[in-house]
């Protein structure tokens, strides 16, 4: 890994064509492994010597980076006349890609973000803010990411199930508490909400809220169960 | 004021030429024209000429008005506080006391501000002159796996959540209004306008005074009456105070008290709640 | 918490819990460099820890790797408490794309420089510093592009919503932390990162009011054209 004291110095053309500046064969080797390294697809030989200063002998440079490269944790691979690091294929086990993290779906985001304000709420509270409904798959997949958890039963006809939001789910989002959410005014400043807000127009003030609130039952497995809202082994679909 | 720049320069009937343009768009609010002023002193921020400044700012203003450009509110109430910190300088010192901070006091926290915005300005560009990730400096370009701390499987941001709040319910609040460019100033506008201009001055003042004539002729009746009808708003929140020495008389204006509570507070009365 | 004692061994216990492995501290070097070189993202010393044999010096180990890598093309770098291999800065002129990075307005730039010196800083004091309200969209750009976040919220009579860096701004910047920022300490120092004007800030008022003073000469409505403050003739519209 020791950067070579090299006797034979290459040199690179300015692109003005002017005086060449002169490169130590350490320095052709930074340029080129900087170059393989930044690059999204395997790089060829014809693009290295294009950046390269002329009259470098790439393959030669390559090889050596391989030299180099051969016993570390990533090795440089030739893929057809093409070059790129790799992971040494003896760790592969380390990176195994064990959890590929999905983006949320703006419906789940909207949901998610209604739950959080307007909490505690129900499912049709929901939809009515949204104007659409809901598909079950939407708030399964904010419970399994388990940001969002049933708090209770309004104490309405029906007795719906409130929903709201978890600690992790602040953890995830960097907020200390719900009441840092930024409010309409922020909102507005940020860029957010744009345009004219009708009057009457309000966002609501998050409480934090791990206590039911007055108009809240606890909740029971066995209602849950009831509600058909724990189906066993659900597919999450959209 | 003008005396001072007909004497200095002789050359401000130049601003009658109707094909003179002002061009405020460049500038990135007042303090930001200010700075451009201040920097033609050619010295140091911290010895700066505030009151050539303010005289400069306020010839500006005037340029423009007579050309009838429009500026944002924010160049008004700069221009309303310069003339209001001019005429602090010009006249001898008063007791010190009850009247808020002297015009010195005023002028230096002027020279601060310009400062640090100044020295934001350096930082801003310094900042943006680092080795830069994704020009001067790269990422591996085709990264084999993304590191999370595997507590969710799900990816979001603060920011993605908000936008689809903040666009959710702005889709979904009935919004088919579009209003005309308004000819009038809106009680919204004056009550803004007002109430910045108190913050920064804390004296008994007139509207005429300071603020009016910085604004287009055609605007003062319309400005007047929103801003008396905004006026009487804030005093009742007790935001203003107002005073009048008889009929027809100025009417003057000054930061009120805050908030009045709705009882006048009474000490050590047994009161129980 | 002693997994101890082979000088520079270490075990790791395989995932179905049977016989230790054990690393040699150069496996070690190995398999963090898999981890970090094979993401385009900084990864978190946590994850490292996770990763790697029980009981490693995970700060110990990435500080090595970067004395290997400091020579080379490719560096090892910190940013916030996440490690990350980058292309090493002075090979910026060979690789430099100017396409890729997006421009930021004037106002954006001042707004994040703000932030960025000030946080925990709210709207109200950004627009105080700036003398001018934030435009919209100017804080929106900043968000999207992942430098600018909500922090929380002041303690003071409305709990106004403050703003500061995310760890994608320490990172774009090339900031090992907050305290790296250029000029950081000179700037407190002076007093110019407080919303108070420091003691000892004054400045001269002239006492003959009406006169300019030795250094100044008097401004002609020619300078302000020269200035471009007025330009004459240009079409008088907007």
């Amino acid at each position: 890994m020791t950067p070579q004291e090299d006797d034979d110095d290459l040199t690179i053309a300015d692109e003005a064509g002017e005086e060449p500046v002169a490169f130590s064969l350490a320095e052709v080797e930074r340029i080129a492994e900087a170059l393989v390294f930044a690059s999204a697809e395997p790089v060829s030989e014809a693009f290295l010597a294009e950046r390269l200063p002329r009259g470098t002998n790439v393959n030669a440079v390559m090889q050596r980076l391989v030299e180099i490269y051969a016993p570390r944790g990533v090795n440089l691979i030739r893929t057809g006349d093409r070059w790129a690091f790799r992971t040494a294929a003896d760790l592969s086990f380390v990176i195994r890609n064990d959890s590929e993290t999905r983006k949320l779906s703006r419906a789940a985001l909207e949901v998610l973000a209604i739950i959080a304000y307007h909490q505690p709420v129900t499912r049709a509270e929901i939809e009515e803010i949204r104007g659409v409904q809901t598909s079950k798959g939407t708030l399964d997949v904010l419970m399994e990411a388990g940001w969002v958890r049933f708090r209770g039963r309004r104490r309405t006809p029906g007795r719906p199930v409130t929903l709201g939001t978890t600690p992790d789910f602040l953890d995830h989002f960097g907020l200390e508490e719900l009441r840092d959410l930024p409010g309409l005014e922020e909102l507005k400043g940020a860029g957010l909400l744009s345009g004219r807000i009708p009057p009457g127009f309000a966002i609501p003030i998050p409480v934090n809220v791990d206590e039911l609130s007055d108009d809240e039952d606890p909740i029971t497995q066995l209602d849950l169960e009831e509600l058909g809202l724990l189906t066993p082994g659900g597919d999450a679909e959209e | 004021m003008d005396k001072l720049w007909q004497d200095a320069g002789g050359a401000d009937r130049a601003t009658d030429d109707p094909a003179l343009v002002i061009d405020v768009t460049g500038f990135e609010g007042p303090l930001d024209l200010l700075l451009h002023l201040a920097r033609t002193q050619k010295v140091d921020l911290a010895r700066i000429s505030v009151l050539a400044l303010a005289e400069q700012y306020l010839l500006f203003i005037d340029s423009a008005r007579r050309v009838r450009i429009e500026l944002a509110a924010d160049y008004l109430v700069m221009a309303a506080w310069l003339a209001y910190l001019k005429s602090k300088l010009l006249i001898p010192q008063q007791a010190k006391g009850d009247d808020g901070p002297s015009g010195e006091e005023l002028a230096a926290t002027l020279a601060f501000r310009l400062k640090r915005l100044e020295a934001m300005r350096e930082a801003a560009t310094r900042l943006i002159n680092r080795n830069r990730l994704g020009r001067d400096v790269f990422a591996r370009g085709a990264p084999e796996h993304i590191p999370h701390n595997v507590e969710s499987a799900y990816d979001a941001t603060l920011y993605d959540l908000l936008s689809a709040y903040a666009n959710l319910r702005q889709r979904t609040a009935v919004t088919q209004v579009t209003i005309e460019r308004r000819k009038v100033w809106s009680l919204v506008d004056a009550r803004e306008l007002l109430t910045r201009m108190l913050g920064e001055i804390v004296d008994w003042t007139t509207l005429q005074h300071y603020l009016l004539p910085y604004l287009p002729p055609e605007d003062r009746v319309t400005a007047t009456a929103s801003a008396f009808a905004a006026s009487l708003e804030l005093v009742r929140e007790g935001k203003l105070e107002i005073r009048q020495d008889g009929a027809f008389q100025p009417i003057y204006l000054r930061k009120g008290p805050g908030p009045q509570p709705p009882v006048p507070a009474q000490p050590a009365t047994g009161g129980v709640d």
